[in-house]
């Protein structure tokens, strides 16, 4: 190392001694609008998680006679309904925030099932290579020349429309990119002179793996986690639009607005009102992901 | 080099080898075409005559080889609710849909890039955060939202844009856009990031020690260099593009082949469906391959890996 | 005689809002025409950054200059003030006045334009060329710089040239316009020792020819030695002394500059010494290698190939035989080196002596026992007897342990202590590689290099082995930490009596800590002898070549760089 | 810049727009994959043929009662309970300048009575289980003949199913010119010929279609030059397509988008009660259906006015019974098959045993027009009297399947006689009873004596008798006849006619006016 490195890339390290505590790290590293983003975020999933306690109302609970009531403060509105009532006459605020619930643990558990099918399969291929990784990489290729829309299809066609279904069926639509992305970096770092040295030292694969490997693709994977998390929330709402969403009258952000589209011109705000829930949320998770990637620095290909 | 894209171009037909069986048995585990495509309600005795006007009480196998067999001879079929051959329908739609990519495609391109290279020279202003923050959202909102309201305030209040069909250029204007829009953003993110990678190179500092202006050190020397990587992505992004031209065919009313396949799908029009889906992964393998060639002759250094 | 440049108080900062650090602070020197000024120092002594002021770059490395001059004689007899002129003059006068060559070569061409390309943009932007004349001129530059083929290569791009060329390339782009300052930024640093000689021979003499002045910016020596007219030191952004080369390296004023020429390993300097010695210790104390009947390693006819495979459906087309037929012998206590230039084999000898490469054939035995023979089990045993140190520190410690946990890794792993004796024995590594008990909770990145390196020993000693594999282990150090890491080894040894397979392209290093060498040439071992015997009578041309392109610390040599010359043949231009 | 640009929008809006005094674009919600009329009794499909296709019998569609007029038949007589002759009218020509004859009449009905596709084959024994045979007595006249009387002749004749086509230019489109093959008919479909007022000049399936007017039609010319027929299946892009005036007419407008529509001074809403049912019908043979009284029950659960002023805005019409004001005589408005009584229910409940289980409710996302949420309410109101229903969303069509329990379906009135809507779906032979209802033993007889009793008040007494059976095994409920809504450009005059099935779009001369 010359010191013009140095100067170009002056070290990242925190001067405090001991464990670097990765919250703090990462905290300090976030500006004013990150941190205030975070914040919003906690309390996004803190209003989500306790939807059925703030909601007014039952959710699922119609009054035919006061359909398509408009949002308080416009003509019209029954103040009762803050955000106004949907095409049954159900209350949109409490629609919306379990909508919120469902919507989140969808893409929550969807996710977790991507990455860790993902990862495992990633791992697997860049670990031990040799040609079950030709074939998990093969599947790779050919999951991506089918459009997720059709998988879905095909998966809710065989085996019913349930929520577990469309969960495990958006869990499908993430996993490849965990493949790639994991199998690059276990190939990066496996080669890395720290891992030979534990070879030498002995230590067997399981070892190398979890002490060595995850701990150092971890940043990658959560950077590719925050990616595909909002990107599993619109595919849930893609599904919803064409009528591969959850069933009815249960509510996601996604089927609100796939059902309420078509009043888009009449009654805006019920398609309105989830998108731009689906909208925000979504916007706060890639904003994490890009301030994570910047913070942890980790270049994906 | 060659070697190795000769590889992939094998890689690339066996994956669509795969995908042509995979998707035979995939269509027919998802149930039986008559209960979808025919009318609510038809009698039992028609219903068994259609199965078997259509094929279906074949065995499998028969039917898997009758379509191997048709694959090779060109002769895909008819389509169960059109009654006409699979070929013709998708003649007359499949321009619409590359029409619509190739409008898509040039325009992420072309705002993207520079859009991306201005977001990277603005690093840490309010012009860099405005581009950031339109990418960002172009990225999170579900697009047939961003389709319906496209239509509704450049049609239906502004009447500047005609908010369906496919008769003129000017047609394809709106689904171009809504299709292109996570495209955009991505491309804009990573042209971003790739740039502010290349920036900080060794060669760049270079070529400023040669006395070259600012407008050649970013122009030429990093831009072609950014190139590379953004070119990478463009392979995936057709993939997804593909994936989303179903609901902006289907909310623009264009007569494409994403609206036929996922209507097929839900109809179990199998020949229709299976033919939309090998053209499908012909279009998406295609275009990775061509995106490695691209990058292959981009990248002076590249051997073109192997996956 | 005005000089051709003169800095004045100059102080540089790097690091925005309230986390300034100086990196350069008050610095005056100047260069006359034709002269060649080099600055020494170690990593962080802020000569880069000082030479990047000069071309007016300071601003895009993220620097700005606090205070100071930097005045610039032109071609033209006006003097300018680099540090204040605008960014139109200045971009008129890099390249065409003021040149510069780069550490890397690897990195400072762009990998996507031709060589030619990038050479004759340099003429078109500043002879206002057309590009027919510019590409001319650019092949004639390409000849200049004594590449063969110059057509040929003019066409071809940087990755399908090797190191030592792309460096002649960017010098050719440097000379490109006759500039009157060349700065050359640690230009063979990265360059095989044997490429070093020639390309300092080549800048040397055209500078010469051209009647430009060169700004040295250097860490070694040996290089000073032969280039300098006179010797700028810096440390940690301060100018620490300057003289005239021949009285610097006779008479240095400094501590820091008697402890920088102290720490350099001169060739030559342990004739009629037995065995290793540290630096800076009394040649008589040196001691032989302990005699023994059967040796602790020996490699029979080592062959490591890797395939090479062409083709659809892939064929196997050949091998690189990296290890071809390669045996020696370590004795207990000894020091065996490995030397070569980059490709020769050496690091892949030492991992597949470890199995950290799969060799094809041959016999490791250690301690008589065959370790390519043994199954899994067996060899996860057998790897307590032999370790290895790699040779950049930064990537050999897992950035997301801390010290305790790296050191005790081997221990954990062979079951070897628990809990407190596992600390205790954690806290005698580190202290015997002399670092802290403190240090065990921290992580690499708060480490430096030389304490990662040590840090990296520590975990090799660990677990008591018979043979440590050290792969370039001192290479990426400062001269003066990699003294102190030498002197670390060479105790370790007579303490602990280990044994060292040390691969190391750097002869004086290896003068210095070998009892035996072994020379690798295309995979096979060239020659082998004791040290004395290798280094005092060589008998292969490539021997002498290796040891002949070393730079001298000495400037006094008559005919400086005469030495260097009748290497050139040796290699393929 | 920018002026230049809005200029090239405005511009090119203008030019798509294609109203012209002569010419229209309507925007549909769907079109069909292909064209026969004989095949054909699909909502898509009754859009199109009465605009290309003459049947023998025409009649007066402004009115909802049947005054059947000379279509291709100038004159008819029956015969006999069991034999029909009709004359036909001289120097007819098909679209493509063949000239009709008695051979293209028999032809037309023989393809269906002969089974020659298995669709053919559906519409034989739907709408013609009958008929026995046509014959051709000379040029000018043909005699059908059934097997048992037949009181619905002229009804029969006069659907758009028994439509006039073309043999020679059937037989003439693949394979041998002269015979007829199963190809030819699948020729027919993409490029269909008829005798009506407007040809069909482009055809591409599911997408558009053009009519252009046909100068050798026999009676009043088409009263436009062109109409342009595009699909688009989203409604927000359609009702757009409207306002933007880059379409005349859109169909398929939801009660919810009337205002939208309305309060746009360049456009207006026309609409009508449609003749179809939407229904709801259940698996009696599902162990968990067979109850009577727990289907009575659903029945009574539902509060079908709340469904018509929530969902319909009070424009669709609830009915007592199975009944359409086109029967005419046998319009029927008294009996009181269906009715909303949650007391009532509970108590069937309790009697029935219901235990609580959970009925699934199958729905199609999209097809019936408020169908997914008229099933939501429906979950609600049932909630109210104690029954837990879960929907199920899908595009498969249960019927049939065993494990069905309850689904929203429609009632089409294909014919103006309850043998054409009730009877095609609740016959002993009809798809409804087929897929989901096991009528008594007496059902047949009763069914056969409304059918074929040629005196009107027997029909009618069998009929109320037959509506009777139904409130008692309920193996459906009516939930109302939809309100049919199209949107247009102020300067467009059209509006469904009464007489029509439902979703005809009827542009032949007095029907339309284009400003």
């Amino acid at each position: 190392m010359t010191e013009l490195t140095v100067a170009f890339a002056p070290p990242r390290a925190s001067t405090h001694k001991g464990k670097p505590n990765l919250f703090k790290t990462l905290w300090s590293r976030a500006n004013l609008f990150t941190r205030a983003n975070l914040c919003l975020f906690a309390l996004v999933l803190i209003v989500a998680a306790l939807a059925q306690w703030i909601a007014p109302f039952d959710p699922d609970a119609q009054k035919l006679l006061a359909r398509l009531k408009p949002p308080v403060g416009f003509g019209g509105a029954n103040p009762t309904y803050l955000l106004g009532t949907d095409q049954l006459g159900r209350d949109m605020l409490s629609r919306s925030l379990h909508g919120l619930r469902l919507t989140l643990a969808i893409a929550l558990i969807g996710s977790m099932i991507s990455l860790v099918l993902g990862t495992t399969l990633g791992i697997i291929a860049g670990y031990a290579r040799g040609w079950f990784g030709g074939v998990i990489m093969a599947v790779v290729d050919i999951q991506l020349a089918i459009p997720f829309t059709l998988i879905a299809l095909v998966v809710i066609a065989v085996f019913g429309n349930s929520l577990p279904v469309l969960i495990v069926t958006i869990g499908l639509a993430g996993w490849e990119v965990y493949a790639r992305v994991v199998r690059a970096q276990v190939l990066a770092v496996s080669r890395m002179p720290f891992v030979e040295a534990a070879v030498a030292a002995g230590a067997p694969h399981g070892r190398i793996l979890v002490k060595h490997i995850l701990p150092n693709i971890a940043s990658p994977i959560i950077v590719v986690w925050t990616m595909t998390f909002s990107a599993l929330i619109l595919a849930e709402s893609s599904l919803s639009f064409l009528g591969l969403g959850v069933q009815p009258p249960t509510a996601t952000l996604g089927s609100m607005v796939g059902l309420g589209r078509d009043y888009l011109a009449s009654s805006p705000w019920i398609a309105l009102v989830p998108a731009c829930a689906i909208m925000f949320v979504s916007l706060q998770v890639l904003l994490i992901g890009d301030w994570l990637r910047d913070a942890l620095d980790i270049r994906l290909k | 080099m060659l070697d190795q894209l000769a590889r992939r171009t094998l890689g690339a037909i066996a994956t669509l080898g795969v995908v042509i069986a995979a998707v035979f048995f995939a269509t027919r585990l998802s149930g039986n075409a008559a209960d979808y495509l025919l009318p609510p309600g038809i009698d039992m005795q028609t219903k068994q005559l259609m199965i078997s006007q259509m094929g279906l009480d074949q065995p499998l196998l028969n039917q898997f080889l009758h379509y191997l067999q048709g694959l090779f001879t060109g002769d895909m079929g008819n389509g169960l609710y059109e009654r006409r051959p699979v070929i013709a329908i998708y003649a007359e739609r499949l321009p619409n849909t590359l029409t619509l990519f190739a409008y898509a495609l040039t325009l992420a391109v072309a705002l993207g890039l520079p859009l991306g290279l201005a977001a990277a020279l603005n690093r840490g202003n309010a012009f860099g955060a405005a581009i950031m923050s339109l990418a960002f959202v172009g990225y999170a909102t579900p697009n047939f939202v961003l389709a319906i309201i496209m239509i509704l305030i450049f049609s239906f209040n502004l009447h500047w844009l005609p908010s369906s069909g496919s008769m003129t250029p000017i047609h394809f204007l709106m689904p171009a856009i809504v299709l292109a829009a996570p495209m955009l953003a991505e491309i804009i993110r990573f042209s971003r990031n790739a740039l502010l990678d290349v920036l900080g190179q060794d060669y760049l500092r270079t070529a400023r020690a040669k006395g070259l202006p600012e407008h050649l050190v970013v122009g030429k020397h990093a831009l072609r260099n950014a190139a590379i990587p953004v070119v990478t992505i463009l392979g995936l992004q057709v993939a997804g593009m593909v994936g989303r031209v179903v609901i902006v065919e289907s909310v623009f009313a264009t007569k494409g082949i994403g609206d036929l396949v996922v209507y097929s799908a839900i109809g179990r029009d199998y020949p229709v469906l299976q033919f939309g889906v090998i053209l499908i992964a012909l279009i998406v393998v295609t275009s990775s391959l061509i995106v490695d060639y691209a990058y292959a002759a981009l990248d002076p250094r590249v051997k073109v890996a192997a996956s | 005689m005005t000089a051709l440049l003169r800095i004045e108080n100059l102080s540089i900062s790097f690091g925005r809002g309230g986390k300034t650090s100086r990196v350069v602070e008050g610095l005056d020197f100047t260069v006359q025409p034709g002269e060649c000024v080099a600055v020494v120092g170690e990593s962080g002594s802020g000569k880069s950054v000082t030479a990047f002021s000069v071309l007016g770059l300071t601003a895009f490395n993220g620097g700005t200059i606090e205070t100071g001059s930097i005045k610039f004689t032109r071609r033209d007899g006006t003097v300018v003030d680099l540090a204040t002129a605008d960014e139109k003059t200045l971009r008129s006068i890099r390249g065409n006045e003021i040149a510069m060559v780069f550490q890397e070569p690897m990195t400072a061409l762009n990998p996507v334009f031709t060589v030619g390309e990038q050479i004759a943009e340099v003429l078109r932007q500043h002879r206002s060329m057309d590009r027919a004349t510019a590409d001319a001129k650019a092949i004639e530059l390409i000849t200049r710089v004594q590449i063969t083929d110059p057509a040929r290569r003019f066409t071809q791009y940087p990755h399908e040239l090797s190191g030592g060329m792309r460096q002649r390339i960017v010098i050719a782009m440097a000379l490109a316009c006759s500039p009157r300052l060349l700065i050359a930024d640690e230009p063979t640093t990265a360059l095989d020792v044997t490429i070093q000689a020639q390309v300092l021979d080549l800048m040397r003499d055209l500078a010469r020819e051209e009647g430009m002045a060169l700004l040295f910016i250097t860490h070694d020596m040996g290089v000073v030695a032969e280039m300098a007219d006179r010797v700028v030191v810096m440390r940690k952004g301060l100018k620490v002394e300057e003289q005239p080369v021949v009285s610097l390296f006779a008479t240095p004023r400094e501590a820091y500059t008697k402890a920088l020429l102290e720490a350099v390993p001169k060739l030559g300097s342990m004739a009629g010494t037995v065995g290793p010695l540290p630096f800076g210790a009394d040649p008589k104390s040196a001691k032989p290698a302990p005699a023994i009947d059967t040796p602790l390693l020996e490699v029979k006819n080592l062959s490591t190939w890797f395939p090479i495979h062409k083709g659809v459906p892939k064929r196997h087309v050949g091998d690189v035989k990296a290890v071809d037929d390669v045996s020696f012998t370590i004795g207990q206590g000894e020091t065996l080196s490995l030397v070569g230039e980059s490709g020769s084999g050496k690091s892949t000898t030492g991992r597949s002596i470890l199995r950290l490469a799969n060799p094809r054939a041959g016999q490791v035995l250690l301690e008589g026992e065959d370790i390519l023979k043994l199954d899994r089990e067996a060899m996860r045993a057998r790897r307590r007897d032999m370790q290895i140190v790699f040779q950049d520190p930064y990537a050999a410690l897992d950035p997301r342990l801390d010290a305790f946990e790296q050191i005790v890794e081997p221990l954990v792993i062979h079951g070897i202590d628990k809990g407190s004796a596992l600390r205790d024995r954690a806290i005698a590594l580190v202290r015997r590689v002399g670092l802290d008990e403190e240090h065990l909770d921290r992580y690499p990145h708060e480490f430096s290099g030389g304490q990662r390196q040590r840090l990296c020993i520590a975990r090799a000693l660990s677990l008591s082995p018979k043979l440590i594999v050290a792969d370039e282990a001192v290479s990426a150090l400062d001269v003066s930490i990699q003294a102190q890491v030498v002197n670390l080894l060479i105790e370790l040894q007579q303490e602990l009596n280990l044994s060292y397979l040390f691969i190391s392209h750097d002869m004086g290093v290896v003068e210095r800590i070998s009892h035996r060498v072994a020379v690798m040439q295309h995979g096979k071992i060239v020659e082998q002898g004791t040290r004395s015997q290798i280094f005092e009578a060589p008998r292969q041309a490539y021997t002498r070549a290796l040891i002949a392109a070393v730079p001298i610390a000495n400037p006094i040599r008559e005919l400086k760089g005469s030495v260097t010359k009748q290497n050139r043949a040796l290699q393929p231009a | 810049m920018l002026k230049t640009l809005l200029t090239t929008f405005a511009l090119s809006t203008m030019l798509i727009s294609a109203a012209t005094a002569q010419s229209m674009t309507v925007g549909v919600q769907n079109l069909p994959p292909w064209l026969d009329p004989g095949k054909d009794f699909s909502n898509n499909g009754s859009q199109i043929y009465y605009n290309t296709f003459d049947p023998l019998i025409l009649k007066d569609y402004s009115q909802a009662g049947a005054t059947f007029k000379p279509g291709l038949a100038t004159a008819w007589e029956q015969l006999s309970p069991t034999e029909f002759q009709v004359t036909l009218r001289e120097g007819v020509k098909f679209q493509n300048g063949d000239l009709m004859t008695a051979e293209d009449v028999v032809f037309s009905f023989e393809r269906v009575l002969q089974d020659m596709t298995p669709e053919y084959a559906g519409i034989h024994r739907q709408f013609f289980d009958n008929f026995a045979s046509v014959e051709k007595i000379d040029d000018a006249t043909v005699k059908f003949t059934t097997t048992k009387p037949e009181p619905l002749f002229e009804v029969l004749l006069n659907t758009s199913e028994a439509s006039i086509v073309p043999k020679n230019y059937i037989a003439g489109l693949t394979g041998d010119k002269a015979t007829i093959e199963p190809s030819d008919f699948d020729a027919f479909m993409l490029a269909p010929v008829g005798t009506g007022p407007y040809a069909i000049s482009s055809f591409q399936p599911g997408e558009n279609l053009v009519w252009t007017r046909f100068d050798g039609y026999w009676g009043d010319k088409a009263a436009l030059e062109e109409v342009t027929l595009r699909r688009i299946p989203e409604l927000a892009t359609r009702v757009t397509a409207l306002a933007n005036g880059e379409v005349d007419l859109i169909t398929n407008v939801p009660p919810d988008q009337l205002d939208t529509i309305g309060s746009n001074p360049a456009l207006k809403v026309v609409g009508n009660v449609t003749p179809l049912f939407h229904v709801i019908f259940f698996n009696t043979r599902n162990p968990a259906m067979a109850n009577p009284k727990l289907r009575q029950a659903l029945g009574m659960g539902i509060d079908r006015n709340l469904l018509n002023e929530a969902l319909w805005g009070n424009q669709a019409k609830v009915p007592n019974t199975h009944s359409y004001e086109q029967f005419g005589e046998l319009y029927d408005t008294t009996d009181q098959t269906f009715e909303y009584n949650p007391e009532k229910a509970k108590e069937l409940l309790a009697e029935a045993g219901y235990d609580g289980s959970v009925i699934r409710f199958d729905t199609d996302p999209v097809y019936y027009t408020n169908g997914l949420l008229a099933a939501q309410a429906i979950q609600e109101m049932w909630a109210e009297i104690g029954v837990k229903a879960e929907i199920n969303v899908t595009t498969k069509w249960t019927g049939p399947d065993a494990d069905m329990m309850v689904r929203n379906w429609s009632n089409p009135m294909y014919f103006a006689d309850p043998a054409g809507s009730f009877g095609v779906m609740w016959s002993p032979k009809g798809s409804g009873s087929e897929m989901a209802w096991t009528p008594n033993e007496a059902y047949p007889a009763l069914w056969d004596k409304f059918r074929y009793s040629t005196d009107l008040a027997v029909r009618k007494e069998a009929y109320s008798e037959i509506m009777a059976y139904v409130k008692e095994e309920m193996p459906f409920v009516v939930l109302y006849q939809p309100y049919e809504s199209y949107g247009m450009r102020q300067d467009v005059t059209w509006a469904p006619l009464p007489g029509h099935i439902p979703y005809v779009l009827d542009f032949r001369a007095g029907s339309v006016t284009v400003k």
